[in-house]
């Protein structure tokens, strides 16, 4: 019994037990520790990473990144802490102040609640519910109202038009990662987060590395950074559907939406890059949390290379992309998965060669995706604008000559 | 113990005050979300019998899946109507909308 | 009292609450959201009754779609927001008798039914609801049918819907 | 099964509860000096003119409709999909020919041009 964290919370629920308190409730103050634990422990993680995305950003662009309070920058997020703490909370004019103060608690909610189900380690998982999956999506819906409230609420043309815009991409880019989850689900016959985990050998990067990069994708869209960051396309709407909202309102946005691009990464890594999983992890529960903090940042550091390597895209082509590309294509993956998966399980053919024979259902599709895309828009030609040349200055003309 | 009639009473509660606001609302999209309280009640109905009954039956949770997409579809096609009506009359009052009534 | 029953008791009193606010408040928009508060006490519900599946669908339907489509379609029919005469048509005082009948009819005949004495079958541990659920939509003795009719009633739906509202 | 949910009940009273102080805290500790141009619906320096409530594209209401539509599909098959092992080779199909229903209705709403945006 290698596993501490377990070991610390059994010890409590004796303590209390010991102290002669009833069971039931017992079992709520351990789950309600749980819970607070886990939430701060997102809550951590946003701290950290604020000055993780600043430092690769300023690194990708060429530039230091904040280096001035403390060593290396690091005091640098504290130092935003206090500031956003003491700003001043405004509350425009005319504005619903119920739902305007509501919605950015709500966004922050919406995207904490999922790691509720997330596995850690083998052992070390909140809860195991039977539906983590679909709860994973459904959470997600609490986002979607809470920006629609804070577009409404906020009395205000741009707000309100970016909220409408960010419930179109997000509703929109839904549809085909909803999809793509179902590949995994149906590979491992469940949706408990845990039995994915445990149902990847190989990880289904392997066996499904296409219905993989539309989640990635979608999600990205879900967060809404870019290139799909129209929902606060600055140079459109002011800041979207957060326009009028300053200190810690704005700040509870923000943070959701850093703590949402991490979440995404360790979704990645539990759907598709098995989780906890990795040499020793069965029997020794911190190395498993190791793994999956590492395969967490991987996801994580993808999304942001992309976002800071990419411009935005228009939003005809968002939406176009979205029902013309992916939600095609994860159906028609959607349909090869289990069509192939039946037929390997009729002919009995046994796990490595099963998920050889998926990677190649997988890498054909991906392909004659590909040729498709080939036929339908062929690459044009780039096209270069000639001017004459022209000298750079003209002497001028003097009245004489 | 929650016993099966604290359910029903729940649900008839719901399903009655889902009728009032159907009965009374003039506006239309107010009226669809009156009959949306009335099938969640008739979901919560669904459900609470098959926990109560046979386990091994599963036709309560079968049907209250199908109820979801008569709702989904009901309020698909309710919802356009009044957007579609409110781009020609002007209007998405239900005692105004009596075209038919002559 | 047990922690299940207070937890049902809060559950449905909000839910309740909630609906009333749905049927009697001016705000549109209020009215949608109280209607996804209450929408999502009758999820709470579904998770008391063991049906987590369904709880999850209810949040994802309901809340993520259903009610975004509703405020939605609130915003583009917006005009009727701002006319300041009553919500309500002239037979408010009648419907809301008849709601109080029906549900003091309903409780009477449910008191009176017996369904207090319905015991409450212990979970199977290796039973998975959804994996059942999941065989029968499927299986021609169950409920294939329906299964394949709900997706063309959808599919209809769809069409129908985007018809009406499309704007020439 | 319910302790599960119990520990999720508790996380979103927690998830609730965290945020809201946090939104909260600052409206104690931080400065308080509204006036009337602060308040101002910010509308990049012009005066704001008309209400927020703009006409909006019906466009918006057909990407939401889509999106249930086919959310409500998608949810059909999770069960289908957990179930997956015990389903015999005819069941598999029913679940294949139930996508492609919805593809059906893709290819109609592309052919519509339901999906444009302008």
């Amino acid at each position: 019994m290698s596993d501490p964290i377990n070991l610390i919370s059994q010890w409590f629920a004796n303590l209390l037990l010991s102290w002669g308190l009833a069971e039931g409730l017992v079992k709520v103050i351990s789950s309600a520790i749980g819970a607070a634990i886990v939430a701060t422990l997102g809550l951590v993680t946003v701290i950290a990473l604020i000055w993780v995305e600043r430092k690769i950003a300023g690194r990708l662009q060429d530039r230091l990144g904040p280096n001035r309070a403390g060593p290396f920058g690091l005091l640098q997020p504290f130092a935003d802490i206090i500031k956003i703490f003491t700003k001043e909370i405004t509350t425009p004019n005319g504005a619903d102040k119920v739902a305007f103060n509501i919605a950015p608690v709500l966004a922050m909610a919406s995207v904490l609640l999922i790691w509720a189900v997330i596995p850690f380690a083998a052992t070390v998982v909140g809860t195991n519910i039977n539906v983590g999956v679909l709860y994973i999506v459904a959470v997600g819906s609490f986002g979607i109202v809470a920006v629609l409230m804070a577009g409404w609420s906020s009395n205000n043309k741009f707000a309100l038009l970016g909220a409408f815009r960010a419930v179109a991409q997000m509703v929109s880019y839904e549809i085909p990662m909803v999809i793509a989850l179902l590949v995994p689900v149906l590979l491992a016959r469940s949706m408990g987060m845990n039995d994915i985990v445990a149902a990847q050998t190989p990880w289904f990067i392997v066996i499904a590395p296409l219905a993989a990069l539309i989640f990635l994708i979608t999600s990205m869209a879900e967060v809404g950074r870019a290139p799909f960051d129209l929902i606060e396309a600055e140079s459109e709407i002011v800041a979207g559907f957060h326009t009028e909202y300053s200190g810690m309102g704005f700040g509870m946005f923000y943070v959701s939406e850093f703590l949402h691009v991490w979440t995404v990464g360790a979704l990645m890594a539990t759907f598709f890059f098995g989780g906890w999983s990795g040499p020793g992890a069965e029997n020794l529960p911190i190395l498993g949390i190791v793994y999956f903090y590492i395969k967490t940042f991987i996801g994580y550091f993808l999304v942001t290379w992309i976002r800071l390597s990419l411009p935005r895209i228009r939003i005809d082509q968002l939406l176009a992309f979205n029902w013309k590309f992916l939600t095609p294509l994860a159906l028609v993956i959607l349909i090869a998965t289990a069509i192939v998966d039946k037929a390997l399980e009729i002919a009995g053919v046994e796990r490595w060669g099963y998920a050889l024979i998926m990677l190649a259902v997988n890498l054909f599709i991906g392909w004659v995706t590909i040729l498709i895309l080939k036929a339908v828009e062929p690459r044009r030609k780039r096209q270069r604008v000639e001017f004459a040349p022209r000298p750079v200055a003209v002497a001028p003309k003097t009245p004489d000559s | 113990m929650v016993s099966l009639s604290w359910y029903l009473i729940f649900a008839a509660a719901l399903f009655s005050i889902g009728l009032y606001g159907v009965l009374a609302r003039k506006n239309a999209i107010a009226i669809l979300m009156g009959i949306e309280l009335m099938l969640n009640a008739v979901n919560i109905n669904l459900v609470a019998f098959w926990r109560y009954g046979d386990l091994a039956n599963i036709a309560g949770q079968a049907f209250a899946v199908i109820v979801f997409a008569v709702a989904a579809a009901e309020v698909a096609v309710g919802l356009a109507l009044v957007i579609s009506l409110y781009r020609r009359r002007n209007t998405v009052a239900a005692d105004e909308i009596n075209l038919m009534k002559w | 009292m047990s922690g299940l029953e207070i937890i049902f008791l809060i559950v449905a009193g909000v839910t309740l609450l909630a609906s009333l606010f749905v049927v009697t408040t001016p705000n549109l928009v209020h009215a949608a959201l109280w209607l996804i508060l209450a929408l999502f006490g009758v999820a709470a519900a579904f998770v008391l009754l063991n049906a987590a599946f369904l709880a999850v669908v209810q949040v994802l339907v309901y809340i993520g779609a259903i009610a975004v489509l509703m405020i939605f379609a609130i915003m583009l029919t917006r005009r009727v927001m701002k006319d300041s005469g009553p919500q309500t048509n002239a037979n408010w005082v009648w419907a809301a008798l008849l709601g109080l009948l029906l549900f003091a009819g309903l409780t009477f005949v449910l008191i009176n039914s017996g369904a207090e004495q319905a015991s409450l079958p212990a979970l199977a541990l290796d039973a998975d609801p959804i994996a059942q659920l999941g065989q029968e939509l499927v299986s021609p003795n169950a409920y294939v049918i329906p299964f394949e009719l709900a997706s063309v009633l959808l599919l209809a739906a769809m069409i129908g819907a985007i018809v009406v509202a499309w704007k020439k | 099964m319910l302790d599960n949910w119990l520990y999720i009940g508790l996380f979103i009273i927690v998830a609730l509860f965290i945020p809201a102080v946090a939104v909260l805290l600052p409206r104690l500790i931080g400065p308080r000096k509204p006036n009337a141009i602060k308040q101002e619906i910010y509308e990049c320096g012009i005066e704001t003119v008309g209400d927020a409530w703009v006409q909006f594209k019906v466009q918006y209401y057909i990407f939401a409709l889509v999106f249930l539509i086919f959310d409500i599909e998608m949810i059909f098959l999770f069960p289908w999909a957990v179930a997956f092992d015990k389903l015999p080779l005819f069941a598999v199909m029913e679940g294949v020919l139930f996508i492609m229903i919805l593809l059906v209705g893709l290819v109609y709403l592309w052919r519509k041009g339901a999906l444009e945006w302008a």
